[in-house]
This record gives C-alpha cells, structure tokens and sequence, in this order.
C-alpha cells in the first residue's frame, strides 16, 4: 500500500513536468487549432544552452534561446498565414521542420552528450517517502504556471480575445480582435513555457539531443488526453499521464510497463468517444 | 397502412429542457405543408427528429406505414426523406452539377470494391448518375448553370441548388429548413415557385420557417407549435384568423402578416 | 613528442616507396555509420577516430603506396538508410565497409553486402550478425567484443565483489534487451541471482518509479545496460534520491565522457566497463590515437573511436594481405587471414574462416568514475 | 479512350516512372533510391486518400506498412510461404485492421484521432519487438526470400506497377460516388449525411483500402530489404509520409508521390550527417512557405491531378 502511494506521489511529480508542456500545447490548439511540434525542441535547446553557460546566467540564456526559436516559429506561423495556409496539419509540419532543424543544430553544436545539472544534494524525507526538493519545485512551478495562465485566460480582456478568437476567428477579426497577433504570441508563449519546462528537467532527471520529439509526443498525448480544451484539463492530462507511467514502470518491466500507458491512452480516448460525440445536427 | 409522413406525441428532453412535449405533424405527398412558431417552439427539434439528427425520447415517426422512429440520418434519408440546411451546407468552389451529384449517393447500386477496381457496372452507374442529376437540375431550371462554381451564385440559386440536392435520389418528402431566410423577394418567388414544381411532381413538402408570408402563399396546411405543443393545425387562412396563433406568435410580429409573400 | 613518436610508427606500420603513391589512384575505403539519430553516441565517435587515422596514413605516405579515400555514409540510425548506404558507398567503389553502426542495420546490409561482394567489418556487439547460419555470415567481421563477451566481464566482475543479489536496469531497445537475456543466463553460470529487472524508453523523463521498484528487491548491486548516457546519469540519479543505495555497475555502452559529464562528481565508485579507456587513461597505441583526436579538434569520448579504428585498422591490414588487385572479395579472403595486426587499441584482433569475431576480453577494462574520469582498475 | 482521359494521374505516374527508370537504370545508388521512393509513395498514397480526401488524420499508415511487411515475412519465413502467396495476406491483414481501427476512430476529434492512431502504432511497435518467437524481437527477421533477386530494375517495375495499380483504384474511386462522398465527409460531415452517406461505414472502407496501400508497401518492402525489425516501419514513416503528402500536395492525387520523390531525393541531395536536419528542416519550412497547396498546387487546379 505503501509502495503504491509512493509510485502515484512520483507519478505526480513526473506529471507536473508533461503538465508543464501541455500547458503550451493547448494553448495553441485553443487559438491557433494547430499543434506546435517544435515545443519539446524549445525545451531541449533551452537545457543545452541551460547547463553550457550554467548558473541563473545559464537560465535566463536558456530561456532566451527558447525563446529566440519559439519566435522563429512564429515568424513562420506569421508567414504561413500570409501565404494563406489554413491547413492546421500544414503549420504542425512546418513546427515539425522546425523541430527537426533544431534537433540537427543541438547535435551539431554539442554533440550527443547528456544535459543535466544538479541543483540539490540533500533528499527530503516526507511521510515515508524521499523526495528531491527539485521534484517539488517542478510541481511548484507547473502550478503557478497553471494559475497564471488560467487567470490569463479567464480573468483578463487578453484572455476574452483569445477565447474568442479559438472560438471564432473570422468573428473575432471582424469584431478588431487583432487575431493574427493573439496567435503569433501563443507561439512565442509555447517558447517561454516550453523553455522552462526544459530547464525544470535539465534539472532533475536531464535530456539529450534525442528527446525533443518524444517530449513533444508525451505532451500533446498529455493535451489532447482529457479533451483539448483548456489548460486545466491539459495540466490534468499530465498529471495523469505522469502517475499511469509511474505506476506501470514501477510495478512492471519491459513489454508491459511499455504497452500500459498506451493501452490507458486509448481507453480514456474510447471512454471520451462513447459521451462526447453527437452530431449537433444542423442548427447552432 | 396509409400514405405519408405522420409523426405522433413526440416528446425529446434535452438534460431537464423539454423541446418537444407531444408535438404532432403530417405531410402528405403532393402537399407543402408549414410549421411555424416561436423561436425556441420546438420547430427545428421537431425537424431533426423526422431526419433523424436526433433521437426523440418518446413519440412515433411513421413512412408510408412504416416506422423510422430513431432510425440513423443517413437511413432516413435514404427511405426518402430529403432536407435541406438553415445555412447552405456546400462546398463553394463545386459546381452546381458536382453538388446535385452529391446528392444522387443513394440511387448507387455498385459497391465500394467495383468502384475502385473501376468496373465496368461502375462507370456505366456513373454515366447513369450524371444523367439523373441533369433530370433534377432541368426539373428547378437550373441546367444553364451546371458549371457555375457555386461560390459564384446569389444565394437564392444556392437555396435552389439545394432543394435540387435534397431531391436528387428521388425523395418522397422534402423538409425545408428556412429556406426563406435571407433571400429577396424575387428570389423568394423564384423558389416558391420551384417548391411548387417538386410538390406537384408527387413529393410531400414540409416547410419550417420563420417567415409567415411565405407559409401562407406557399402550404395547403400550417401546423403552430408553443412550447414544444401543437397550438393549432388549419389551413392558412384559419391560422392567420387564429387569435390564439396570432398573441402567441404572429403578435410580436404583426409585419409578417401583412408582408405578401 | 607523442606526436613524433606517432609519425614514427605509423611510417614504419606502411613503410611504402614515394613514388609509387603518387602514380597510383587512392585506395576508396567506405564508412557507413550512424552519423544520426540515437546510436550517433557511437557514429560519431566511429568516425572521428576514421577521419583522423586515414588522415594520418595518407599523411605519412598510404598503404602500399597508396592513399587511401574514406567515402562516409550517414544511415541515421536507420537500417534502411544502412542498406542504401552499403549501395551508394559499394557504388563508389570501396574494397571493405566499416559499419553500419548499430546491429539492425548491419542485419539488413548484409544480405546487399553479399550480393554486391562488399566485407562489413561491424562495431556492433549484437551476437547474430555473425552466426554461421546467416547466408551473409563470409561478409561480415565483427571488429567490437560481443555482447555476451561483455556481459561476461562485468557480471564476473560484481560476483568478485562478493555480490549476489542482482537488480537490472536495461534500455526498451536491442541492447537492453540483449543484456537482460544474457544476463540472465549468464548470472546462473556465475552464482547470481537476478532479482529484479525495470526497463526504460531511451526518452524516458523520469525514472524514479524504475528505480523504487530495484530498491523494493533489495538487490546488493545493480547492472545497467544502458547506451544512452543521458539515460544512465538520469537512473544515477534517481537510485540516490529514492534511496537504493548500492554499487551501481555500468556495461560498455555508459563508458561515455557524456555519462560522466552528466554525473558530476556525485557519481564517484560507478564501475564501468569500456574497450579500452581513452578519454583518461590511455594506454601505449590508444595515446597515438588521442594525439591524433586532438590535432583534429576532437576530444576523446570513449570506445566508439577504439572500435572505429579497429575496423579501419582491420582494412589496413587485409590491403596488406592481398596478393593481386584489390577487391571487396579479394578483401574478404585477406581479412580470414589476419591475426594480432597494428592497431590503436589495447588487446589482439584476430580473424579466421572460423571466427569471425575479432576481439575478445582482452580488450576490456573494469573502471570506476573517480571525481568524473573513469580510473581504470588493476 | 474517355476512361484513360478521365483516369490521367495513372498514365501521367506510368510516364514518369519509367523515364525516372531509365535515368536511374544506370546507377545502381540511384536505382536503389528510386525503388524506396517508390515505396514510401505507395505509403504516402494511403494517407493522401484517408487524410487528403477523407480529412481522417492517421498517423498509423506507417505501421500498416510493418504489418503487411511482417506478414510476408513471418509466412516466408516461418512458413516458407511463396512471396507472391503471402501478398494478398499481407495486403488483406492490414486492410481488416484499418477496417477495425476506423470504426473506432472515426468517432474521435480530429486531434484525438491523431493521438489515438499514434498511440495504437507504438502499441504495434512493442508487440513487433516483444514477440520474440515470432517476429524475432528487437533483432529483427533477416534472410527474407527476395523478389528479383540481382535485378533491381525488374524489382522497379514490379514496384511502379503496383503504386500504379494503386493510383489507379484511387482515381476510379475518386471518379466514383464513393470519392464525391469522401470529399462531402471532409468538408461537413453533417451534410454528408444528409445526401444519404453511412459515413462510418464509408470511411471504414477507405480507411481499409488505404491500409491495404501501405500493406502492399511493406510487402514490396520486406522482399526489397529481405529483413525487417521493428525500428524499418513505423511512427518515423508515419511522420515522413505526412511530410511527403503536403509537400506534394494533399488534395491532389499524385501529390503524396511527388512529395516522396522531392524529400527522397533531397535527402540525398543535403550535406550529411549531424547538420542535414538543419537543412532537411529548412527545406520543408520554405516548400510549405512557397507552396501552399503543395507543389502540385503550383502547377495543377485542384481536383484534376
């Protein structure tokens, strides 16, 4: 009993890390109805230039350099729409592009090597469980990053433009929401969350060049997993993710501790299906 | 049994909204008839309902004798029940024959395997549909415009093309979804007038609109829903002499009363 | 000074005529490596050491007189991208391939090795690339110990230790796979017992779950079978704060400057296996090799480099060996012929009709991460 | 003679492949990358036809391929089945499968269906490498029979013939009320309804075709390379059929094979090793900048290649 309480406390701190990521993710699937697949190469890059500088030095470049590549995308998100592309599936591969470029530069650069720093060499022992105190600023900081958005926006007139233009763009252009700005920021945003959920795990269990696509993957699963239509549901998401992988991979091995994450993943979709899914037939 | 499309104590609930509390209709072939009321009255539950859009928690939907009562949408319409959409449902950059050829689907008697192995039962069954979507355009007056995209088209010809969609694969029963809504008044007339040609070639026509002019000139018979409730069934001078139709409904806007259509 | 002593040797390894080099085309020699993707923590280090020792032959006169013309190939980890590789660089015209990298790619470039009369001389442990019932088996020459060669030292090693309860840790991917296999067969032999195994994803973020349910086992030792260092210092990591405190014994694949990097100084008494120990303490051929890294800008990263040059060094030597012109099937019956020849690394190359797996235990060494270098143990 | 004009995209293939295999005939590095491209046309067809008409996002048709490839392998194998016996199995398995999975799907968010076909391929993934016995794990299955073994131009034409055969049944499908009513799904399902569509069961059976494209890919595949393992097809071929599709041009029928031709040989055509992504990834931002339809959208109207 103990042991399971233990894996699902981990779970959840793990969690709080994809949490962290999917924050970014439904964000701009809210405004933008796309997904940016670049987000866990933000992370990635903001570690590496994270631990190569070192320091607060090192995190303020890391979440520069995020920054700087989330600012690239939205350059191309911007340029995308000036073409007239629509698609969202064309701008997630043009995010995907990116990532790929991204990934190429980080192992041109720094090679194969691991990043990872170490903040805290003292354990801290919390009801029978040894818990680094990094794992807990992680969950800090999901949280605060999860209010803060969560006021952004329900609680803010930016916030209403957002929701209104996720909801209806042409409407909201027409009615002077300055729609294309909204979303071009969404992206630089994803940067900024996505920069720090890489600095988080730089700091804790660390990353290599290898590791921004499957963050992006574990995120968007993260983000769509509960129904992407918020940030608390994204962050939800996470959690949950987090405590089924922890519980799988301390309770099984190999094959199975793979296969039940994945097998959870497609139950709750199916589950979701069998409620939500009704033609609203013609009429608003 | 008898001919027709009769639907009886129709009752759907929404969580705890009741939208239908026994509401009742019937629409006879050769007939337009109209359903009118109140926004929130009921009328467009009540249309998708007979479609099949959705399920009504209790109540009877019969064909020709036969049930449809929660049959799938897609089913519905192929035992020959057309509609049309509120707002046109098409794909601007199609011309206007693609979409009526749209809506021949249903008379296909070739499988998935034989089309894609390019049979020769495929192509002459294709040949056979472009012939029957020309039928119908011709039949609405709208052959001139076979190749128009129709993005290109005033939305009275849309609302046209339609109706010619609807009753491509040979329909029995068209149901109108306001197809008055937004148009001039030639257009208006332009459309009465093909609504007319459909009912006179055998199909039982079932109008739900807003506009009661158009009702008037257009239905034999007008059913009024209140509240999900039949308030009254009658010709459509007893309905414009009906004071209870005319403080429920036609009292907040007396303007449609005198309108022509 | 190293660097003359260097010259010295490679000169006298093919001692050659002048003249005769400059009247004859290069010698093309292919590299089909993983220059991409995961397995580019070895494809790199592979080519580094290729780059640099080509460099150093033609610069002190080829083989046989001859230079020699690397034609490199990236299969991105890829075993298709290996089998076009084997294609385009055979193409070319090279007489033997170094590569592909990994075991899957050259399972799939063998057959088209076969059909095109090309040697592979493979840096992978994998053991099936060279069972005899492989149709491909006469193409392919092993130039790394085998798995189990490996997995046999270090378990040997624990059991010396007086260890007997094992846990393991091992990446979801071949390698991993291979290393609980064997592991488990060959801790039997050894008197171990295996009491828990957890596995990862190569991208896992976390692996505080894997290593509570090792600490659950009580093991008094655990065995990594990790290739991805980010991976291995994660699980480091981990074990401390969960508190699963006991040695923590790493197989070749961590013996990685980037594992060390990544450990800091926390990882002080990790043992770990590695070909040979290049990044800190070289020893006599594997410094020329170093020296050579270096006037390159490369720094040493472990045995990827060891293992690549082995695999050129093993050309070298069949070009060598061949009486008449050069050809990849000429190559494959030379290469059957040598033994004991000049390489950069400690421990003996053999090769024979017989076996094809050139390198054994002699290759190997315990060592243990001492202040983030690698010390190696006596 | 109207049947072929109206069938334009297969002859229009056929052309172009066989000049690109006389070009190719007399290098065999090139010869071999014209046989992959072939192959990952036939995978990106398969999603042109669920994604491109039928708006069904699947990032599964990538592990449809390892089916069909698996399949041949383990009859040939194991078995030692004929190539050609074990190719209507290896076409057919991933057909039910794709046949299955729509059903489940289709019902899914746009997104979620996205996720879910993503998810199922990893699960395919891992039971590909656990099942040791069967498809030899991890390490993969080697010394499966080739077909046309040494004549690589024959094992082209056997390759372009069947992508050919492919386009083909995707153009007559396309010509068909089937096609109209996958265009009609993709654009609003609600209205495809309501022209008399069972749309489940509709795209059910082009979901069904489309995996049985990727099957024939992974049979053509298996006795290309004559060995499999789990990492040759799957989630990477999903993504890189995607690319190829838009890049192409999802919308028009060759598109996802002039996609695959263009990324395949600008693979070749990049600098290497750890800097290629940079410009692999450039490229694709600028072919999306400059072509919005993709590229066939640059020099054909939509709807008539």
């Amino acid at each position: 009993m103990g042991y399971l309480a233990e894996l699902v406390v981990r779970g959840v701190l793990l969690g709080a890390v994809y949490a962290l990521l999917a924050l970014p993710m439904s964000l701009t699937f809210v405004t933008v109805g796309s997904i940016d697949f670049a987000l866990g190469a933000y992370a990635v890059l903001a570690a590496a230039v994270g631990s190569t500088v070192g320091g607060l030095a090192g995190i303020a470049a890391g979440l520069g350099a995020a920054l700087a590549a989330a600012v690239a995308m939205a350059a191309i998100f911007a340029g995308l729409k000036r073409a007239g592309v629509e698609e969202p599936i064309t701008i997630s591969l043009a995010s995907f592009g990116l990532a790929v470029a991204i990934g190429s530069l980080i192992l041109s650069i720094w090679g194969t090597r691991a990043f990872m720093l170490h903040s805290f060499d003292d354990v801290w022992v919390m009801l029978g469980i040894r818990i680094s105190p990094q794992s807990l600023i992680n969950f800090a900081i999901g949280m605060l990053l999860l209010a803060l958005v969560y006021l952004l926006l329900y609680r803010t007139g930016l916030g209403r433009m957002m929701r209104a233009a996720a909801i209806n763009p042409l409407g909201a252009e027409l009615s002077g929401i300055p729609v294309t700005t909204l979303q071009t920021g969404t992206f630089i945003s994803g940067g900024l969350l996505g920069g720090i959920a890489g600095l988080l795990i730089l700091f804790s269990a660390g990353l290599d060049f290898t590791a921004g696509l499957s963050l992006t993957l574990s995120c968007f699963g993260a983000a769509i997993l509960l129904g992407a239509h918020g940030p608390i549901r994204a962050f939800l998401g996470g959690i949950l993710m987090g405590v089924v992988e922890a519980l799988s991979s301390g309770l099984a091995s190999g094959a199975v501790s793979a296969i039940v994450p994945l097998v959870v993943i497609m139950i709750v979709l199916a589950l979701g299906a069998v409620g939500g899914v009704r033609f609203a037939g013609d009429r608003p | 049994m008898s001919q027709g499309l009769v639907a009886r104590d129709v009752v759907m609930r929404f969580g705890g909204v009741l939208a239908l509390d026994g509401a009742a209709i019937e629409v006879v072939p050769g007939r337009i008839v109209g359903l009118i009321g109140r926004n929130g009255s009921g009328k467009s539950t009540m249309f998708n309902c007979i479609t099949g859009f959705v399920r009504p928690t209790e109540g009877r939907i019969d064909l020709d004798g036969a049930p449809i009562t929660g049959l799938p949408p897609h089913r519905v319409v192929r035992a020959g029940i057309a509609r049309t959409f509120q707002t046109p449902r098409v794909d601007l950059r199609a011309t206007v024959r693609e979409a009526v050829l749209c809506g021949c689907y249903p008379l296909g008697r070739c499988g998935f395997v034989s089309a894609f192995l390019g049979l020769t039962s495929a192509v002459r069954e294709e040949i056979r549909l472009r012939e029957q979507a020309d039928g119908v355009l011709r039949q609405v007056n709208l052959a001139p415009l076979g190749d128009q995209q129709i993005g290109k088209l005033a939305m009275g010809q849309v609302r046209l093309v339609e109706v010619a969609r609807g009753i491509a694969a040979g329909a029995r029963y068209l149901l109108l979804d306001e197809p008055a809504a937004g148009l001039t008044q030639s257009e208006r007339n332009m459309l009465a007038d093909a609504i007319r040609v459909v009912a006179k070639s055998g199909v039982g026509v079932l109008l739900v609109e807003h506009n009661f002019a158009f009702v008037r000139a257009l239905c034999e018979t007008i059913t009024v829903l209140e509240a999900g409730r039949v308030l009254a069934v009658g010709t459509a001078d007893e309905i414009a002499a009906d004071h209870r139709v005319i403080e429920s409904y036609l009292g907040s806007e007396p303007a449609a009363l005198v309108e022509p259509a | 000074m190293l660097k003359v002593t260097a010259m010295a040797v490679a000169a006298g390894l093919f001692a050659s005529s002048a003249s005769n080099a400059q009247s004859q085309a290069p010698i093309k020699v292919g590299a089909v490596l993983s220059l991409s993707g995961p397995a580019a923590v070895f494809g790199l280090p592979e080519r580094d050491a290729i780059e640099a020792v080509v460099e150093e032959i033609n610069r002190t006169g080829g083989v046989n007189g001859r230079k020699i013309e690397l034609v490199l190939h990236d299969d991105k980890t890829d075993p298709s991208e290996a089998v076009r590789g084997v294609t385009q660089v055979t193409r070319d015209g090279v007489v033997a391939i170094v590569g592909p990298s990994t075991g899957s790619g050259i399972l799939a470039a063998g057959p088209v090795a076969e059909r095109l009369r090309v040697p592979l001389l493979a840096p992978a442990g994998t053991a099936s690339i060279t069972d005899k019932k492989n149709s491909f088996y006469p193409w392919v020459f092993r130039v790394a110990p085998s798995d189990q060669t490996d997995i046999h030292k270090i378990l040997a090693d624990i059991a010396k230790d007086g260890k007997r309860r094992i846990g393991v840790f091992y990446q979801e991917d071949a390698y991993g796979k291979v290393g609980l296999d064997y592991g488990q067969q060959i801790a039997k032999e050894l008197g171990l017992q295996i009491v828990a195994s957890v596995s990862a994803a190569y991208t896992a973020t976390d692996l505080t779950a894997q290593a509570t349910q090792l600490r659950e086992a009580k093991p008094d030792a655990v065995f990594m079978q990790i290739s991805i260092s980010a991976l291995g210092a994660s699980f480091h990591k981990a074990a401390r704060q969960v508190g699963l405190d006991v040695p923590l014994y790493g197989n070749a694949g961590l013996a990685q400057k980037s594992f060390l990097d990544a450990m800091g100084d926390s990882g002080n008494g990790v043992r770990v296996l590695s070909i040979g120990n290049l990044p800190y303490e070289p020893i006599d051929p594997e410094t020329k090799l170093v020296t050579l890294l270096k006037a390159r800008g490369k720094t040493p990263q472990g045995w990827g480099e060891l293992v690549g040059s082995n695999g050129l060094m093993a050309i070298m030597a069949a070009i060598k060996a061949v009486k008449g012109d050069l050809s990849g099937p000429a190559m494959r019956d030379a290469l059957e012929t040598i033994c004991d020849f000049p390489t950069y690394s400690r421990g003996k190359g053999c090769f024979s009709k017989e076996v094809h797996d050139g390198w054994g235990e002699d290759v190997l060494v315990i060592t243990e991460v001492d202040r983030g270098r690698l010390k190696t143990r006596p | 003679m109207t049947y072929w004009r109206a069938r334009s995209n297969t002859l229009v293939l056929l052309a172009c492949a066989t000049l690109a295999g006389a070009v190719a005939a007399r290098d065999p590095a090139w010869l071999d990358i014209a046989i992959a491209i072939v192959i990952n046309a036939l995978v990106a067809l398969s999603v042109g036809l669920t994604f491109g008409q039928a708006g069904i996002l699947s990032a599964a048709q990538g592990s449809f391929a390892a089916i069909g490839a698996y399949t041949t392998a383990i009859l040939t194998v194991r078995l030692g089945w004929s190539p050609w016996l074990a190719l209507p199995v290896a076409i057919a398995l991933p057909a039910g499968l794709g046949h299955g999975l729509a059903r489940l799907v289709t019902r899914l968010a746009p997104l979620a269906v996205a996720l879910a076909t993503l998810t199922l391929s990893a699960i395919i993934e891992i039971v590909l490498r656990s099942w040791d016995n069967l498809t030899g794990g991890y390490v993969g299955l080697a010394g499966i029979p080739s077909v046309f073994a040494g004549q690589p131009i024959a094992f082209y034409g056997l390759a372009v013939g069947m992508l050919a055969l492919a386009v083909l049944a995707y153009e007559n499908l396309m010509l068909s009320r089937f096609g109209r009513g996958l265009t009609t799904i993709r654009g609003d399902r609600a209205r495809a309804i309501a022209d008399g569509i069972a749309v489940p069961g509709l795209l059910s059976a082009a979901f069904a075709l489309a995996a049985a494209m990727a099957g024939a890919g992974g049979w053509l595949y298996a006795h290309y390379f004559s060995y499999l393992s789990p990492g040759s097809l799957g989630t990477e071929l999903s993504i890189s059929v995607l690319l190829m599709m838009v890049v192409g041009g999802a919308r028009h029928i060759l598109g996802p094979v002039a996609g695959a031709v263009i990324l395949g040989v600008l693979a070749q055509l990049l600098p290497a090793q750890e800097v290629q992504g940079l410009f692999y990834g450039g490229a694709l931002i600028v072919i999306l900048l400059v072509a919005r339809n993709g590229l066939l959208g640059l020099v054909r109207r939509e709807g008539t290649l």
